[in-house]
């Protein structure tokens, strides 16, 4: 079998604040202060093939965008390696890791933030194809009008810039920029959060085309379970940094086995139930400052068992290519 | 079906291409003040720059005084020949050329002092907020020191120390103003460093001097455009007050500080004119400046934009 | 408004302390007067009056007998006798942290003599006829009460008392003092029962606060205003012409062959030879001067044009030396003679805080050299750095000003004299003016008892001086007070701002 | 909090270090104190006994060492020219520029608040728009101008206000206060309208500019939805808010003002601490200017701790280890 | 008598750049203890719906037609003194940011009691008390210990929670909510969606939910309205309108809902987007992105009842077309 295009092994992202000098001091004099280890991705392995589209689902500060930037090689990893078929990226030097770091891109959710508000969208999505020697400045102007009439978009308005389009087109630029450099995997952050229905509709069905056209893979990082649900061939949870399962789709959907997962789908609502009675998932989501102990969501979870809160739960496979990180699998 | 392949049409927003800088002058003309101040400014930068060939006099060239000319009314009319519109100083200088070459000199204090340290500060800002750590801890720790150091009592001092003379002044107005474009820039940066549009020029593996100048500094510009306005309307004015302290500028080549504290003297004796014509002149400046200054902070505000 | 018999004047330079020892400064001094007095007082012009003591010989060469004044009692009830003055001149050179002190005056002294409680002599190592002059600058303490007394005690008041007419009842510190009178004064009685002594640095606002009224009398009036105020009835102007000569030092250190720091040619090159070695060339530019343009424009006629230090009609004043005439042309003549047809480049340096319009005055000089063809940069800078860099002799031509004591060695010693450290000679003479001959003079002058001979060789000493033009004199500054109506003040020469010195003014 | 303190703590020690050294090197670079302190009639004998006296004959490293050594100690030196511990000076003179600055910053905030809330709440109005006008005016007038001014029109012109000094003090607490007496009061009208005045225009501005972000705020909203009057809304809810940049700019400007009174103190014959450097700066008093300049730095960072206290009282959100400074 | 009856509601802003109308032309009504589900794509005018509602339309915007009778009484043109005392007692709103909607500054207590004071006599004792039932009934533990914290010190969803329970302290008879779960995440949304569940079925509150998520509104509302472009363009019982939709972009509307579609299959996207209301087209203002759009849609479509309860704003309506699921 080929090597996969990303896999990522034992990969953790800590945020750290260290104390200074003035903080040493301070806590050897007693005063209530300490140092802060967020781990915002915690021992994360994952893999993602080629032609895939894996979504990537968790609440709110979950690390899902953390982890995303480490994918897309912005962010370096505190622990673990990541491969990208099959080789390490961390050994790669100079020009090499350039060009393996060039065909992973993201796309981003703020459509407002994530487009310089100061460059028109010629240089938005000519800037880096040029720099990288992808065209030449004779070739530039027909090369960005391409990537923008490949990405939905109508070349004429390259003149223009970002605040002169609406959301949906801005993230067709945010598009058009990652196509620019021939990339072959994206990691979409959120992509579609911001975006009316109907917008959102029009960008889900362009990524979707755009996998047919480019023969493209994809990180799918989402909050919205019906999003997920209908780009995804796999589904990876995560809570609090860490994954708790990971499935396919249509078992993730049909036989969630970890509690958070169940919980969640339980949560969402849902177009075709009228009238329902909303069930609840109890507790707050944990600070990741300060997570509970054991399997972190046994504060919240409705069959906790003391186990649960002294053992990390390991994620195995429970069914074929389906994998969960739960105790209750070792007592059944 | 494939909407994605027909490109869709933006709806048309604006009629014509509306760059940044259009939209910033559109909102600009919209006060009517403030674009009465930039007028005012305009004028008063044209006199200073075309000084020499608009004076009657050159009050820098002791050849042309004679103090048998001191201290004349408004509208006497000299030895050389001209009339003194503003009058004379003690010296027999023309005040309408004497303002003039003041309002250059305060100028290019006030500008000159502004951008230098403009410059030195943003650098030092964009430096500190990119590279963080300790190179952030320690040009962050400088500025605290500057800043918790009164402006006038520095530049009091460092002139004290540098002697006087035009760069000096500058000098020693950089030192005392930098702090404020370095911690500003570092605000603003470390705001736009975390956009996302950043993240995606590190995707590109675009080299960090290009992120850095191309993507991350003209989003910083607005609060430094803002504080630099506001800073040489500050440096105009603490020129004037050091000079009137005794520090600052050559006496034979007063500022509008110089001229208002030589004439200062004269004020209780009935010949105002010495000293009232400088302090309008001055005025006129600053809150010329102040209201263009005023105007581009609402106009550049992105908190308070419609 | 405030009381009756209670008058407040605002002086313009700041007391630093009470301690009459501490700080050799004329608002001190002026203080100083107010509490305490001296052996030799003087009067309004800068002569020499009895003051505690009554009279005055040379008993021998080497020994001055002072006879004192009987029945004087210090503010304290103490009575005044020859253990205090003795006291005094012994606490001159002790005096801790002193900037500035009064040991100067005691150095002469080998030995004091008490003769009886009334009579004392000083015996000095070599005849010395300043003595007497001397001591109209040390002013004499209560020896039970200020023994050991530091300067904290004086400024506290603690033992402040003296035999002045006034006694200090406050003293606050850049702020003000404020004077009782003493009923026990052996003098005329003081004026007021109660005088305040504010410092007011600021010339407009001290003059604001006497036409306010909230003052009565100030000193350093502005000669910007002094034209006004002689036209203002609510306002006396009191003016007197002082001792203090502004003038030009020229830099006479580098020879003839040496390029002189601030002169180049034309070109901004330097010039490879001093010109200012050149008598022609000094007596150019100081004839190239128009003093009488700068005492009418600039100092508005508070100032007399001269060209020696001291004013007529004061001892050693030379007769025959006046100043010298504008002749622009004979300038130009002088300079062609001396080979500088063309001129050269000059820069005039001078102090922007500390002489009455000094940065204005050279400012004018700039302007009158340059006509005559010497181009002229003009600089002010604050005393603090001014000051420093003319004794470091680091300018070319510069202005500064001497407050002469009425006795032409004074001048003569500190400025005209050659620089000799071991003598203690020159110590101001910033220029490095040099002339044997006004050395020996010196020399002869500072030996001479008899009054009469001594002033004969000062006069010759001085006149070689302006026939060398080893400095250049501008003029000789007014001193000038102004009071409200109903009060004068009788002006002094010696520039001291003293409360005893206002009255009330004789009904009309 | 002890964290805080720590941190504070040893920015002020480096601060006061760096500064009394800059001094040093500054004022052996500017000449030599004795020059101008000295009799001009003084011999060179003179001279050199006087250098001696002051400590002034040692290497500058030395001196330095000396000075450190003392201030350790306690003891900054004694004034050259006042022969009196500088310090003791300094603490003679502050109660006079403290009264000063704190009238100023009463006044300004008496004044300020009041019309920023004004502009700010009624910013197109002709009031609101004249009352920005006038701030620019605060901003821009050279403050000894203005100063000069006062006098003339107030003391010589119409004779309402004393011109000068300081008038009537009484004495509390071994320091001198002048606000205490009516005579007192109005000798300090004048110079605290002098100093007041641009940090009036400060108040304004950043009252106004606090008021028109906090008026689109959605709390401010919310709470009109809680059908709260308007009064209600506009002085707990807005005001509350605008307090905190306020605050923490006056305090912060109060360091500035207490420097900025250099000028109206010379003006107005002011004995205060403003007055004495310019002096001590013009005759190089050396320990003086640097018992002053760590007197300014020690009340700054007093000011400073001050207004971190009264911001975590009026913004519950923030905690002091959070800030780092 | 329906609780709340809008009638031909228009409301204009009218800034530099024109007249944006935001609402235009608004009707509907709730019944006592009905739930009606305002949906629609952001900027159709829905905040503005229910600012328009209390009475809270920020200037430059302005109410300049129609009438809202709320328990019979006309709240269009009612003093504003009168209309205070209905807000946040009779009426009340939560809004869309919880992080926004509280007084960052004043504790919880302070925002509860002041909000009911504002309308009765109750002395604090009292108020405190019914601050902290409201507390509880939104679910919030140990609601003392709460109330005296500030907002700050809780999550976005307790932050809601007590939004809501300040809504709820004088039992008011309509409850206007602003997407008050959007920020929220999903398990968050679920308790919250649940506790507003329970409330509204035990106090009879009406309640007009605004939100973009058809999702929610199916699972919560009784009634629906689309808005489109700051007019409501279909409306009915939320069964027959999800399930049958009339209006082309209800219908394209939820063809977009990607759970309504079949997995990896393209969605039915409705073409283009949301026109300006800066400068809305003649006529049907979806005319452009519609499907079966022809000449009669150039004519402004009235809002007609095209089924019984069922309204819609089109001059062909869809009918028999069942939405693909
Ligand atoms: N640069 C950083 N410094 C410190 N902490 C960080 C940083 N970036 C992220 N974190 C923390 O790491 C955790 C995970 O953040 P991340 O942005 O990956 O979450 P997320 O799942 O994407 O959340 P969301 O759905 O809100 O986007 C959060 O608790 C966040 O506060
Ligand atoms: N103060 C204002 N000035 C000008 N236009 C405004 C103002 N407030 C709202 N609008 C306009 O009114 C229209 C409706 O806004 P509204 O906030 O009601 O939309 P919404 O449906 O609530 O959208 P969202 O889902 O994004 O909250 C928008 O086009 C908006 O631009
Ligand atoms: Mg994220
Ligand atoms: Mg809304
Ligand atoms: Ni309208």
């Amino acid at each position: 079998m080929t090597p996969p295009m990303i896999e990522l092994r034992g990969v953790s992202r800590r945020f750290e604040k260290t104390l200074d000098f003035a903080g040493r001091l301070a806590k050897r004099l007693g005063a209530p202060v300490r140092e802060e280890v967020v781990h915002a991705v915690d021992g994360v392995d994952l893999s993602v093939h080629k032609g895939e589209v894996v979504g990537l689902v968790g609440e709110s500060g979950c690390g899902k965008s953390t982890l995303g930037r480490m994918v897309a090689g912005i962010m370096p990893a505190s622990d673990g390696q990541i491969f990208r078929e099959g080789v390490e990226v961390n050994t790669l030097q100079g020009a090499e890791a350039k060009r393996v770091k060039l065909r992973t891109q993201m796309i981003f959710q703020d459509p407002y933030a994530s487009l310089n508000p100061r460059l028109r969208v010629a240089d938005i999505v000519g800037e880096a194809p040029l720099y990288h020697g992808l065209t030449d400045a004779a070739g530039q102007a027909a090369y960005v009008d391409n990537q923008m009439r490949r990405a939905g978009l109508d070349p004429a308005f390259k003149r223009r810039y970002p605040h002169q389009f609406s959301g949906g087109q801005r993230q067709r630029i945010g598009i058009a920029r990652a196509l620019a450099v021939q990339p072959d995997f994206l990691v979409c952050d959120e992509a579609v959060a911001a975006l009316d229905v109907s917008i959102q509709a029009q960008v889900l069905n362009l990524f979707m085309e755009l996998r047919a056209e480019l023969n493209l893979t994809y990180l799918f990082i989402s909050h919205d379970l019906s999003v997920v649900e209908h780009l995804s061939d796999r589904v990876v949870i995560m809570y609090l940094g860490r994954v708790v399962e990971e499935a396919p789709v249509a078992e993730v959907f049909a036989r969630a086995n970890h509690p958070y997962t169940q919980s969640l789908l339980a949560a969402v609502p849902r177009i075709e139930a009228r009238k329902k009675a909303f069930t609840v998932v109890q507790g707050e989501i944990p600070s990741p400052l300060n997570p509970p102990p054991g399997c972190h969501f046994h504060p919240r979870c409705p069959f906790a068992m003391p186990r649960c809160s002294v053992e990390r739960p390991v994620l195995r496979e429970i069914a074929p290519r389906h994998r969960s990180a739960c105790h209750l699998n070792d007592a059944a | 079906m494939s909407a994605a392949a027909e490109p869709v049409t933006p709806e048309p927003v604006a009629p014509r291409v509306e760059t940044p800088l259009r939209r910033f002058i559109s909102q600009f003309m919209e006060s009517r003040i403030a674009v009465g101040a930039l007028v005012v400014f305009t004028i008063i930068v044209l006199l200073a720059v075309f000084a020499p060939w608009i004076t009657p006099q050159n009050p820098y060239d002791l050849f042309q005084l004679d103090i048998m000319d001191g201290r004349m009314e408004p509208g006497t009319v000299g030895g050389a020949g001209f009339t003194y519109w503003l009058g004379t100083d003690d010296q027999g200088r023309d005040m309408l050329s004497g303002i003039i070459y003041g309002l250059r000199i305060s100028l290019i204090v006030g500008a000159g002092s502004a951008f230098i340290a403009g410059i030195i500060g943003a650098s030092l800002g964009m430096l500190a907020a990119y590279a963080g750590g300790k190179t952030d801890t320690v040009i962050m720790r400088l500025v605290d020191l500057q800043l918790s150091f009164p402006t006038i009592l520095a530049a009091l001092m460092i002139l004290a120390f540098l002697g006087k003379g035009i760069s000096n002044v500058v000098i020693a107005l950089v030192i005392v103003e930098w702090a404020y474009y370095a911690r500003t820039v570092r605000g603003s940066a470390l705001v736009e460093r975390r956009r996302e549009y950043v993240e995606a020029a590190q995707c590109l593996a675009l080299p960090t001097w290009r992120i850095i100048f191309v993507h991350l500094l003209p989003n910083c510009l607005p609060p430094l455009i803002v504080i630099g306005t506001i800073q040489v309307a500050r440096a105009i004015a603490l020129e004037a007050t050091l000079s009137f302290l005794g520090l600052g500028v050559p006496i034979t080549e007063p500022s509008l500080g110089l001229l208002i504290a030589n004439g200062y003297e004269y004020m209780l004796s009935g010949k105002y004119w010495i000293s009232f014509y400088p302090g309008i002149a001055l005025l006129i400046t600053i809150v010329s400046i102040n209201l263009v200054g005023d105007h581009l902070r609402d106009v550049l505000n992105p908190r308070l934009q419609k | 408004q405030r009381e009756a018999g209670h008058m407040i004047m605002a002086v313009g330079a700041p007391v630093t302390s009470i301690d009459p020892h501490y700080h050799q400064l004329s608002p001190n001094n002026a203080v100083s007067d107010a509490i305490f007095d001296k052996l030799v007082n003087t009067d309004a012009q800068a002569r020499q009056i009895p003051g505690l003591a009554v009279s005055w010989t040379a008993v021998a060469p080497t020994v001055w007998e002072f006879k004192l004044r009987p029945n004087v009692t210090f503010q304290n009830g103490n009575a005044f006798t020859a253990e205090d003055v003795v006291f005094t001149i012994e606490r001159l050179p002790n005096v801790p942290n002193s900037p500035s002190s009064y040991a100067a005056y005691a150095r002469p002294i080998l030995r004091m003599e008490i003769v009886d409680p009334l009579t004392i002599r000083f015996h000095t190592r070599e005849p010395y006829p300043l003595l007497p002059l001397d001591m109209t600058n040390v002013r004499i303490l209560d020896k039970e009460t200020s023994e050991g007394a530091s300067t904290d005690d004086f400024n506290s008041l603690k033992v402040a008392f003296g035999t002045g007419p006034y006694r200090p009842t406050a003293y606050r510190n850049g702020d003000r003092i404020e004077f009782a009178r003493n009923p026990t004064y052996w003098g005329p009685a003081p004026a007021f029962d109660r005088v305040t002594y504010r410092m007011i640095t600021n010339d407009a606002s001290r003059l604001a606060s006497l036409l306010s009224g909230d003052v009565d009398s100030i000193d350093q009036v502005p000669t910007t205003d002094v034209a006004r105020l002689r036209a203002d009835p609510r306002v006396t102007l009191a003016e007197i012409v002082g001792l203090r000569l502004v003038f030009l030092g020229l830099d006479q250190l580098r020879t003839a062959n040496e390029s002189s720091p601030f002169i180049t040619d034309n070109d901004g090159k330097p010039l490879g030879r001093n010109p200012l070695q050149d008598v022609r060339v000094r007596r150019a530019l100081s004839i190239a001067i128009d003093r009488k343009a700068i005492v009418d424009r600039i100092m508005e006629g508070a100032a007399t044009p001269a060209g020696q230090f001291l004013p007529p009609g004061t001892y050693s004043h030379v007769p025959d030396v006046t100043a010298p005439a504008y002749d622009p042309d004979g300038a130009k003549r002088l300079l062609a003679e001396a080979g500088y047809p063309n001129g050269f480049r000059i820069q005039l340096n001078g102090p922007n805080d500390r002489y009455i319009n000094d940065s204005r005055i050279i400012q004018a000089i700039g302007q009158m050299w340059t006509r005559i063809g010497i181009r002229t940069a003009v600089e002010a800078q604050t005393w603090a750095t001014f000051v420093g860099r003319a004794g470091r002799a680091e300018y070319s031509a510069f202005l500064i000003g001497w407050g002469s004591n009425p006795d032409g060695s004074h001048p003569l010693r500190n400025i005209m004299a050659t620089v000799d450290r071991e003598r203690g000679r020159g110590a101001s003479n910033r220029g490095h003016y040099s002339n044997p001959q006004v050395d020996s003079l010196l020399d002869q002058a500072l030996g001479e008892l008899d009054e009469g001979k001594r002033e004969q060789i000062e006069i010759n000493a001085q006149r070689i001086v302006a026939q060398d033009v080893g400095i250049i004199p501008l003029h000789i500054q007014t001193n000038i007070w102004a009071t409200r109506q109903g009060y004068i003040h009788e002006p002094r020469a010696d520039e001291l701002t003293r409360p005893q010195d206002v009255r009330p003014a004789p009904a009309r | 909090m002890t964290l805080y303190l720590i941190r504070r703590l040893f920015q002020a020690l480096l601060v006061m270090l760096a500064m009394s050294l800059i001094v040093f090197i500054g004022v052996y670079g500017i000449g030599d104190p004795v020059e101008i302190l000295i009799s001009p009639d003084a011999d060179q004998a003179e001279r050199a006994r006087a250098v001696a006296a002051l400590g002034l004959d040692l290497p500058l490293w030395q001196q330095y060492g000396v000075f450190l050594v003392r201030a350790l100690q306690g003891d900054l030196g004694r004034s050259f020219v006042y022969n009196v511990p500088a310090l003791q000076l300094i603490l003679q003179r502050m109660p006079a520029t403290l009264e000063l600055a704190v009238g100023a910053t009463v006044l300004a905030i008496v004044v300020g608040l009041p019309l920023g809330l004004y502009a700010g709440l009624k910013p197109d109005s002709i009031g609101g728009r004249s009352i920005m006008a006038g701030s620019i005016l605060g901003f821009s007038l050279p403050s000894f101008w203005v100063g000069l001014m006062l006098i003339m029109v107030f003391a010589v012109q119409l004779g309402w206000l004393p011109s000068t000094g300081r008038g009537t003090t009484v004495e509390i607490l071994g320091s001198r206060w002048s606000f205490l007496t009516r005579d007192g009061l109005a000798h300090m009208i004048m110079p605290a309208m002098n100093l007041a005045l641009f940090k009036i225009s400060l108040v304004i501005r950043l009252t106004r500019a606090g008021v028109r972000e906090a008026m689109l705020m959605d709390y401010v909203k919310f709470a009109r939805a809680k059908g709260l009057t308007n009064s209600r809304v506009i002085f707990v809810h807005v005001f509350k808010n605008i307090l905190i940049p306020v605050v923490t700019v006056t305090g912060l400007e109060f360091g500035s003002t207490i420097a900025f009174s250099v000028v109206t103190e010379s003006i107005f014959a002011w004995p205060g601490m403003g007055k004495l450097i310019i002096d001590s700066i013009n005759v190089l008093d050396r320990p003086v200017i640097v018992a002053y300049l760590m007197m300014i730095v020690f009340m700054f960072i007093i000011i400073n701790l001050v207004v971190d206290l009264t911001y975590t009282i009026l913004d519950p959100r923030v905690r002091l280890e959070s800030k780092a400074i | 008598m329906n609780t709340l009856e809008v009638q031909g509601l228009r409301t204009h802003f009218h800034t530099r750049a024109g007249v944006v109308k935001a609402v235009d032309d608004v009707s509907f009504s709730i019944a006592k203890g009905q739930v009606l589900g305002l949906v629609g794509e952001s900027g159709s005018g829905k905040t503005v719906t229910g600012f328009s509602l209390i009475g809270l339309v920020d200037p430059p915007g302005r109410i300049v037609e129609g009438s809202i009778k709320f328990q019979g009484r006309e709240l269009v043109g009612m003093p504003e003194e009168e209309m205070r005392q209905l807000r946040g007692n009779r009426i009340a709103m939560v809004f869309q940011d919880p992080m926004m909607t509280l007084n960052p500054v004043l504790r919880i207590d302070t925002q509860m009691i002041e909000t009911v004071q504002a309308h009765d006599n109750s002395s604090r004792e009292v108020a405190r008390q019914r601050s902290r039932d409201a507390l509880g009934m939104v679910g919030i533990p140990s609601p003392d210990e709460r109330l005296m914290s500030y907002p700050h010190q809780f999550s976005g969803g307790m932050r809601q929670r007590v939004a809501i329970a300040i809504a709820l302290l004088h039992r008011p008879d309509l409850i206007i909510a602003d997407e008050p779960t959007t920020a929220l995440d999903v398990t968050i949304q679920g308790q919250i969606l649940a506790e507003v569940q329970k409330l509204a079925a035990t106090t009879g509150t009406s309640l007009l939910w605004i939100t973009h998520d058809l999702s929610v509104v199916a699972g919560l509302a009784d009634d629906i309205a689309v808005m489109y472009a700051g007019r409501i363009v279909e409306q009915g019982d939320v069964g027959e309108v999800l399930d049958a939709p009339l209006h082309p972009y209800t219908s394209g509307l939820l063809g977009s809902v990607p759970s309504r579609n079949a997995r990896g299959v393209p969605l039915r996207q409705i073409p283009g987007m949301t026109p300006s209301l800066l400068s809305l087209p003649k006529g049907c203002t979806f005319r452009a992105r519609c499907f079966q759009a022809g000449e009669d849609c150039l004519q402004e479509p009235p809002m007609d009842e095209a089924l019984p309860g069922r309204f819609v704003r089109c001059v062909r309506p869809l009918r028999a077309t069942v939405p693909t699921a």
